[in-house]
């Protein structure tokens, strides 16, 4: 019993996260596993921990218990030591880890790993932090997941990734497959599944991640029965996929938005008036229905429809309302200066939302341009602030504010921030420390800031849309985005 | 002949040498760096720069290219910053494929065109030639990508014939490995094959003006012999030029064909090296091509004689 | 020299141009004027076949397809002329004078060119869009400069063999200089090769435009161009084939028009017609 | 010699025309009859290739059969299928073309080309075909018979392809030959020897000849029946004694009165040097496929050569001896290896194309095959007028009436709009002479200028020549096999053998006395020139004209 996964592209990294790019991560959220993981509501639970740590009264100090009979799929036992190696590994500027920076930032700054026993880890910190465990949850940062030693020691790195996850690697062929074995010394949780959480049982031998990086090869080989989950479809191939037997499209709303980001200090976007005009002047349906053949929501709101805030807090977002635009505009004292629209076509999504936006601004008498980079150039731009508008997606988190976390702050600092309110730093600060029982009036306001500031364009809550041959029992499209092949069989 | 070999691929360093430079400079002036790609979005600028020292891209550029000419000429092409593997190997396996695709495919639109090409010409302004020159000219008003996708659709999905996706090496198993091959070489074929027909057409219709021709002719020989025979090796030396060239240009630019089916080709690799900026293996790909290439030229040159005898090797 | 066109060739030249007028009419017109608006959106008439309104359909963010031929057909044919014209003439001059000539200047100018082929594509108009920036006429630049050394190697090959035959020492001993024999006796001879490679050298530029704008070096979004139409009709091949279709049909006309023309050209350069 | 009338005839041609819009040859007539020799003679365009092509329906593009019936042993030949015709081709009518340097395919080595045909109409195997094929290679005296199959044509002289393609036609010993011109490259040595073994050849298996040439001497030794055409049309009709020894139509006596005679007692007049060659050495770069490295083989070794004003001087030799690589250096379109070349006293052995222009427009020269050497794209005026770039300021009509003076003074007005390859052999000899001397030269290399040109226009021809020369002086260096021409017009005579002059001499000197060996040999090839006289009886005629 095997199953056959479309992936985009190559694993391009063994170490966990260590780039975090789609490619990289589906195979790995089935290898690697976290002390600690998302449950679908969005709250943290228990992985490799046996449950959540202990924290000391100071707040300084977090201590995790590791579940018993844990091994490693080379046959090590995973043990506190493992987590201290791991953590060394990830905090040594030298390894050049990406979310090292979530771990060594104001908010959270980890200055010592400690293994108390052969079973128990702790963690110290510089100052008391509410998001230690929210960030370590983090799925763009696989979890932060635990490797074997071989993989974080030595200079003979293995060539295979080595988690605790349900499966392991037996082959990688770049640019062709990354086949996946059954774990059998895999030790699930009791709980049932949640999220990315909860008990995890292989239900297949073998998984066969097919690297196909054209959609329309992916679309192919789906009809043809070469591969048995597309797990992200392009949209455009939905609706015609929908309508063909034996295969099933399903859709789940996630935490991301669609978004463009606004270059507010300098250009033509320095005005507020403008970029609250352009804001006016789009019609988030209509790209919706164009865009994602509806497997998105149109919104206006920084705060995804998905949250749990999103119907309190998102009141007074933009419209499509193109005579409001044109007063804006007037406002602004607007005169045809050129807007260029930053795009890419690696993304063919980002492509033609930008040919979209670039119709709605045009039509209300912007002179907007496309300029189409690679992907990589528009990233250099994006990192260097050298664009006025640009179509620009965030790793989504169920957690909010810390995507606000990444986009809000002082330009000085880093050239990439689109929202340099200082007020809007402010809050998102305190809505990091607040629990999320009483973060509610803190996104209604910066909600309000949004509106009027109006860094970026926000159009549409994302869904993740995947089709599927309908053999393959047991999986679902989740807002967790990345596919989960546990729990999963084929007939 | 022997040392016509050794001077031409001595007089291939400049060339290989000058491509190299080039490479190095351009993708190192295209914005968008590896430390920030194996970053990501979220990275802060220090521990982008940090990654760059680490990469040794924060050296002055001609620095950074001796340590790396230094290493080529130690046989070593570094190690891929995304792939775990080394440039070398991973170039090596790349090429085989996509070399063998190339060739398979340009020899046989060569073959189709140069009996295409000599048929029309002997048919010159029939109803032969006025079908070879239209078909040869759909052939050259479609792209690759749009072909590739109609083959998938017809014999891969429709029909289901052939797979669509992934690549079984002969090595692995070489009962299966042609399955895979098929569709994008049918690709190919039908991409190139319009081209070297028109060209084989216009210097097969001067040949069969020449006198031999007709002396041909007039020893009775049935006019497949003369055509076959006669014109073919004569009016093949021009085409030989453009089958070198297309078979250079696609050593680069298989990338399309590549992505559509799948194949884990040299052409592939390029492209994703270039989008990644993956330096190491983009300069390796290009060092091999350039290598490649001018082999290419050096066999096409040591054909000539063979099909023209007239020619001297100078 | 006089026109020697016989019945054959005076068809092909009227079918060519005929083609070749409709398809040059279209574009031509429309610059002043199409049906509707090539680039206006129109969500709610996405991806219709075509019907009275829509005579071609619209596509997949509803813009009339028809109108986005037409003015891809400017677009595309400008880029592909100017394109061949730039690569022909400074391709073929400098092929002409270093075949002709031969010399060290051959030799360097052999490793530049060939330093160009060995150069994938894509990477040169990268680098390009890099100096450049994107910019209409950068498509242009990007195919020349891919198209030329191509030129260069065919046109120098044929020189080489062509300056070996008698009547280019026939016209030497008559005390030409090389310059006239160049022009006089080699260009002429030189014509068939050259007018494959450039009827060629069309399709392949409206094509390879599709693959430059997919890095960014196209004709700037949402100009229509018959290549983009092409590639972004790709996921609706089956489901919507008609945004396939007519950009496909628009580009095999152009190209059958422009190689009988080329025919024709030829045959009336051809001594023997 | 038999009578014709007894013999039925193999070929029968009838009222045949031939033409496009106009016709180029009128209702034609004649019989070739069962192991009979038919010559064909006649004025250089007359439509003798047209006919003989027409046999085998090869008539080129644009040119067709009009009217008239050809027929092979009482069947219509144009009647005949593709399939009919083709198993007559080669098997039972052989052809041996105008241009034999062309006629073998250069890509295909010499044993595969002669093969074919014996595969084709024979069935043989493949030992039988290769025994056959060196057997007959050894009869024309092909030397390492063997290691020629496996050669390509490049690799051998003038004269031998001619004979490796008379070879390969004789093999499949077919019921009858058309020969255009079979011997015309080739020096008076190596045509005996290859008309004889062809004619033996014939004799074996009875194969009946139509035999296309200009050289009267052939027909008169050679020919049973012989037929004249002038302008199209045949104007007499007969056994060849007859029309040879008593023409009776006009043209037929022009041509057989046209034949070259001696001039008396001709001195070199003395003039100032024009050009002066010393010690020329010349090389060519040859790669052999088989051998892997080049090898250079000398073709010139230490010629020296003085020519002056007002004087022709002669080059004679083997075909192979290299007289047109001397004729080449001379003027500087080869670079030589060593060796001087002055022009007027000044050393211009090194200079450069662009230094040369005024050496160039004073030195011209006609090429040994004229028609690689016209473009072919060029009409006949514009190619001779593009001799007149360099004389000076022209009006358009002075340019028009030198051109057109040019063009009648080789005797072929009226054709200045015609592309080379609508011209006969002959005609476009006459374009490439026209352009060499429109500009009037002050020295003239003439490589084989009348080879393909009948009787009469050979004659004006040399008129021509020693008429400019006494008019303006010019000089000339006269390359050629024809021995009678060579004795008509030489002031001088150089004998060249293995790329060195071996005898150099006044030319009654040469004839009457020769010294060298291979001179010697040359001029016993043709031994009865000694007897020739202006006023020649029949005998004298056929034995002066056998060369
Ligand atoms: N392809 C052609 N197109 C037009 N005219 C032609 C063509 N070939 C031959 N002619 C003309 O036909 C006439 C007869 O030509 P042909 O070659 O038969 O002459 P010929 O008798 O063989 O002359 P020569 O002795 O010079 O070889 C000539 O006037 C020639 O100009
Ligand atoms: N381009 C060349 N490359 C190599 N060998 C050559 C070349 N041209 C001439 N030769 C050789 O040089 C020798 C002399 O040639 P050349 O043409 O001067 O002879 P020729 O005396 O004019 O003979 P013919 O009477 O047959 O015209 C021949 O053996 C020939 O094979
Ligand atoms: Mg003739
Ligand atoms: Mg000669």
């Amino acid at each position: 019993r095997e199953l056959r996964v479309a992936n985009v592209g190559d694993m391009r990294s063994m170490i966990p996260a260590g780039t975090t790019d789609p490619g990289t991560q589906v195979p790995q959220v089935q290898i690697y596993e976290g002390l600690v993981t998302w449950r679908e509501d969005g709250s943290v639970a228990p992985m490799l921990a046996a449950d959540l740590p202990t924290v000391s009264p100071d707040g300084l100090v977090y201590t995790f218990k590791l579940r018993d009979g844990l091994t490693f799929h080379d046959g090590t036992p995973v043990t506190a030591q493992s987590v201290v190696k791991t953590w060394e590994y990830y905090l040594n500027p030298k390894n050049n880890w990406v979310c090292r920076n979530y771990f060594n930032s104001d908010t959270v700054k980890i200055v010592g790993v400690e293994a108390k026993s052969t079973t128990e880890v702790a963690f110290r910190l510089a100052k008391p932090s509410k998001v230690l465990l929210t960030q370590m949850a983090r799925t763009d940062c696989q979890e932060s997941a635990i490797m074997a030693e071989s993989m974080v020691s030595g200079d003979q790195k293995p060539s295979l990734p080595i988690g605790t996850g349900p499966f392991k690697v037996v082959s990688i062929r770049p640019g062709q497959d990354i086949t996946l074995v059954k774990f059998e010394n895999y030790k699930a949780r009791s709980e049932k599944m949640d999220g990315f959480a909860g008990r995890k049982e292989a239900l297949v031998d073998k998984i066969v991640f097919v690297i196909i990086p054209d959609p329309a090869a992916s679309n192919a080989a789906l009809l043809a029965g070469n591969i048995d989950i597309w797990s992200r479809i392009e949209l455009s191939y939905a609706k015609a996929l929908a309508s063909t037997p034996g295969i099933k499209v399903d859709s789940a709303m996630t935490p991301s938005t669609y978004t463009l980001a606004f270059q507010t200090s300098k250009g033509p976007l320095q005005s507020e008036a403008l970029r609250q005009a352009i804001n006016y002047a789009i019609d988030r349906k209509g790209m919706v229905d164009a865009l994602t053949e509806g497997h998105a929501t149109p919104s206006s709101s920084i705060i995804p429809a998905s949250s749990q805030f999103y119907a309190s807090a998102a009141k007074g977002g933009f419209d499509y309302d193109p005579g409001k635009a044109a007063a804006l505009l007037k406002q602004a004292g607007y005169k045809g200066e050129p807007v260029r629209i930053t795009t890419n076509k690696n993304y063919p999504m980002m492509f033609e939302t930008g040919v979209m936006v670039q119709g709605y601004l045009q039509a209300v008498g912007i002179n907007a341009q496309l300029e189409v980079n690679d992907f990589a150039t528009q990233f250099s731009k994006y990192n260097t602030g050298n664009y006025d508008m640009m179509t620009w997606n965030y790793n989504p988190s169920f957690v909010p504010g810390l995507v606000f976390d990444r986009f809000t702050g002082s330009k000085k600092m880093q050239a990439s921030k689109l929202w340099t309110d200082p007020e809007a730093r402010r809050l998102v600060d305190e809505l990091l420390d607040t629990p999320i029982s009483q973060q509610q009036p803190l996104y209604a306001q910066l909600q309000k800031l949004y509106v009027k500031d109006a860094p970026m364009i926000v159009w549409a809550t994302g869904e993740v849309t995947s089709a599927y041959r309908n053999n393959v029992q047991g999986y679902a499209s989740w807002p967790g985005r990345l596919p989960r092949l546990w729990n999963v069989s084929v007939k | 002949m022997i040392g016509f070999v050794i001077k031409r691929i001595l007089g291939a360093i400049p060339t290989v040498l000058l491509v190299s430079i080039t490479v190095f400079l351009l993708i190192r002036s295209i914005p968008g760096d590896p430390a920030e790609i194996m970053l990501g979005e979220a990275a802060d600028p220090a521990s982008i720069a940090a990654f760059r020292a680490e990469l040794g891209l924060d050296k002055p550029l001609p620095v950074q290219f001796v340590l790396w000419a230094k290493h080529v000429l130690h046989g070593d092409l570094g190690q891929s910053i995304f792939l775990n593997q080394p440039v070398a190997s991973l170039v090596w396996q790349r090429l085989l494929l996509s070399a063998s695709i190339i060739l398979i495919a340009v020899g046989i639109a060569t073959v189709i065109a140069v009996a295409a090409g000599l048929f029309a010409a002997w048919q010159q302004d029939k109803l032969g030639d006025i079908a070879v020159v239209t078909v040869a000219t759909f052939g050259l008003s479609l792209p690759s990508f749009w072909i590739g996708l109609l083959l998938l659709l017809v014999f891969g999905i429709k029909f289901g014939w052939l797979p669509v996706v992934g690549y079984v090496s002969f090595s692995d198993d070489p009962s299966r490995a042609w399955q895979y091959l098929v569709l994008p070489v049918a690709t190919l074929v039908i991409v190139e094959v319009g081209v070297l027909t028109r060209m084989a057409r216009a210097s097969a219709v001067e040949v069969l003006r020449l006198e031999y021709i007709t002396h041909a002719r007039a020893k009775g020989l049935s006019e497949f012999a003369v055509l076959f025979r006669h014109a073919l090796p004569n009016a093949f030396a021009p085409t030989l030029t453009m089958v070198g060239l297309v078979i250079g240009t696609l050593l680069g630019g298989i990338a399309v064909v590549e992505t559509v089916f799948t194949l884990p080709g040299l052409g592939r690799l390029i492209v994703e090296a270039i989008y990644a900026r993956d330096y190491p293996v983009v300069q390796g790909c290009l060092l091999v091509i350039a290598i490649a290439y001018v082999l290419v030229n050096l066999v096409v040159d040591l054909l000539y004689p063979i099909f023209d005898p007239r020619i001297a090797l100078e | 020299m006089t026109a020697r066109l016989d019945s054959r060739s005076r068809l092909r030249l009227l079918a060519g141009g005929l083609l070749g007028a409709i398809v040059l009419a279209l574009s031509i017109v429309a610059i002043f004027w199409t049906p509707l608006d090539p680039n206006r959106l129109d969500v709610l008439h996405r991806l219709n076949a075509p019907d009275i309104r829509n005579l071609f359909g619209t596509d997949e963010f509803g813009r009339d397809v028809l109108s986005r031929a037409m003015t891809g057909g400017t677009t595309s044919l400008t880029v592909a002329i100017l394109t061949v014209a730039a690569a022909i003439a400074v391709g073929s001059t400098i092929g002409f004078l270093t075949g002709f000539f031969r010399g060290w200047t051959d030799r360097l100018v052999m490793i530049l060119n060939d330093t160009l082929l060995a150069f994938p594509g894509i990477l040169l108009a990268l680098g390009l869009s890099a100096v450049m920036g994107p910019r209409k006429y950068g498509t242009v630049l990007a195919l020349s400069v891919a198209y030329t050394p191509k030129v260069m190697r065919v046109v120098r090959g044929t020189v080489m063999s062509l300056r070996e035959r008698e009547y280019i020492e026939a016209s030497r001993a008559l005390g030409n200089g090389p310059v006239y024999t160049l022009v006089r006796h080699i260009v002429p001879n030189a014509v068939a090769p050259i007018a494959v490679l450039a009827t060629a050298m069309f399709g392949w530029a409206i094509l390879m435009e599709s693959a430059l704008s997919f890095l960014g070096l196209g004709v700037p979004p949402p100009a229509a161009t018959w290549g983009n139409m092409l590639a972004t009709a790709r996921p609706y091949l089956t489901s919507a084939p008609w945004l396939s279709v007519i950009p496909g049909m628009l580009i095999a006309a152009t190209l059958l028009s422009v190689n009988l023309l080329g025919d024709s050209l030829r045959d009336w350069l051809d001594p023997r017609m | 010699m038999t009578s014709a009338l007894a013999n039925p005839p193999r070929l029968s041609v009838r009222d045949l025309s031939i033409g496009n819009r106009t016709a180029f040859v009128h209702r034609v007539s004649f019989d070739v009859r069962a192991g009979r020799i038919l010559a064909m003679v006649g004025e250089s365009g007359s439509g003798k290739t047209l006919i003989g092509r027409s046999i085998l329906r090869l008539l080129p593009e644009n040119i067709h059969q009009l009217g008239g019936s050809i027929l092979y042993h009482g069947r219509e030949l144009s009647g005949l299928s593709r399939h009919e015709i083709r198993q007559l081709r080669g098997g039972r009518i052989g052809m041996v073309f105008q241009e034999p340097l062309v006629s073998l395919n250069p890509a295909l080595r010499i044993g595969t080309q002669m093969a074919e045909g014996l595969k084709l109409h024979l069935k043989l195997g493949p030992d039988e075909i290769r025994g056959r094929c060196v057997e007959m290679l050894k009869r024309i005296h092909v030397p390492r018979p063997e290691e020629c199959l496996a050669a390509y044509p490049h690799q051998f002289s003038g004269g031998m392809r001619q004979r490796i393609m008379l070879a390969s036609v004789m093999l499949l010993r077919p019921d009858l030959l058309i020969a255009d011109e079979p011997t015309t490259a080739l020096d008076t040595l190596s045509q005996r020897e290859v008309i004889e073994t062809m004619l033996e050849l014939t004799r074996e298996v009875g194969t009946s000849v139509l035999l296309i040439t200009h050289n009267l001497g052939l027909v008169g030794k050679y020919a049973d029946d012989a037929v004249v055409l002038g302008r199209g049309e045949i104007v007499e009709n007969g056994t060849a004694s007859e029309v040879i020894g008593r023409p009776r139509h006009p043209y037929t006596r022009r041509l057989v009165g046209s034949l070259p005679h001696r001039r008396i007692a001709a001195a070199a007049p003395a003039g100032e040097p024009i050009l002066v060659a010393r010690g020329l050495e010349l090389s060519f770069r040859v790669t052999s496929r088989s051998i892997l490295q080049a090898k250079r083989i000398r073709v010139l070794r230490g010629v020296s050569l003085t020519v002056r004003r007002g004087e022709t001087v002669a080059v004679v030799g083997g075909s192979g001896s290299g007289k047109t690589t001397l004729g080449r250096a001379l003027l500087r379109l080869i670079d030589v290896d060593h060796g001087s070349i002055e022009y007027r006293s000044t050393d211009v052995t090194r200079w450069s194309d662009r230094r040369l222009h005024s050496f160039r427009r004073a030195c011209q020269i006609v090429f040994q095959d004229p028609f690689s050497s016209l473009d072919p794209r060029m009409s006949v005026d514009a190619l001779v007028g593009e001799a007149l770039r360099h004389a000076g300021p022209l009006t358009p009509a002075e340019r028009q009436a030198r051109i057109e003076t040019a063009l009648s003074e080789v005797g072929l007005p009226g054709h200045a709009g015609r592309l080379p390859h609508q011209l006969s052999g002959g005609q476009r000899q006459r374009v490439a002479l026209a352009r060499a001397i429109v500009g009037d030269p002050e020295l003239l290399v003439a490589d084989e200028p009348i080879a393909a040109l009948d009787m009469t226009v050979q004659k004006q021809i040399l008129e021509l020549f020693q008429r400019l020369q006494a008019q303006r002086g010019f000089a000339c260096i006269f390359i050629s096999h024809d021995l009678a021409a060579v004795q008509q017009i030489a002031h001088r005579i150089v004998v060249m053998h293995e790329g060195r002059i071996v005898e150099e001499g006044p030319t009654d000197a040469i004839f009457e006395n020769p010294r060298h060996e291979y001179t010697q040999r040359l001029l016993a090839a043709s031994p009865l020139l000694e007897a020739v006289s202006p006023s020649a009886s029949q005998a004298a005629v056929l034995s002066e004209v056998e060369q």
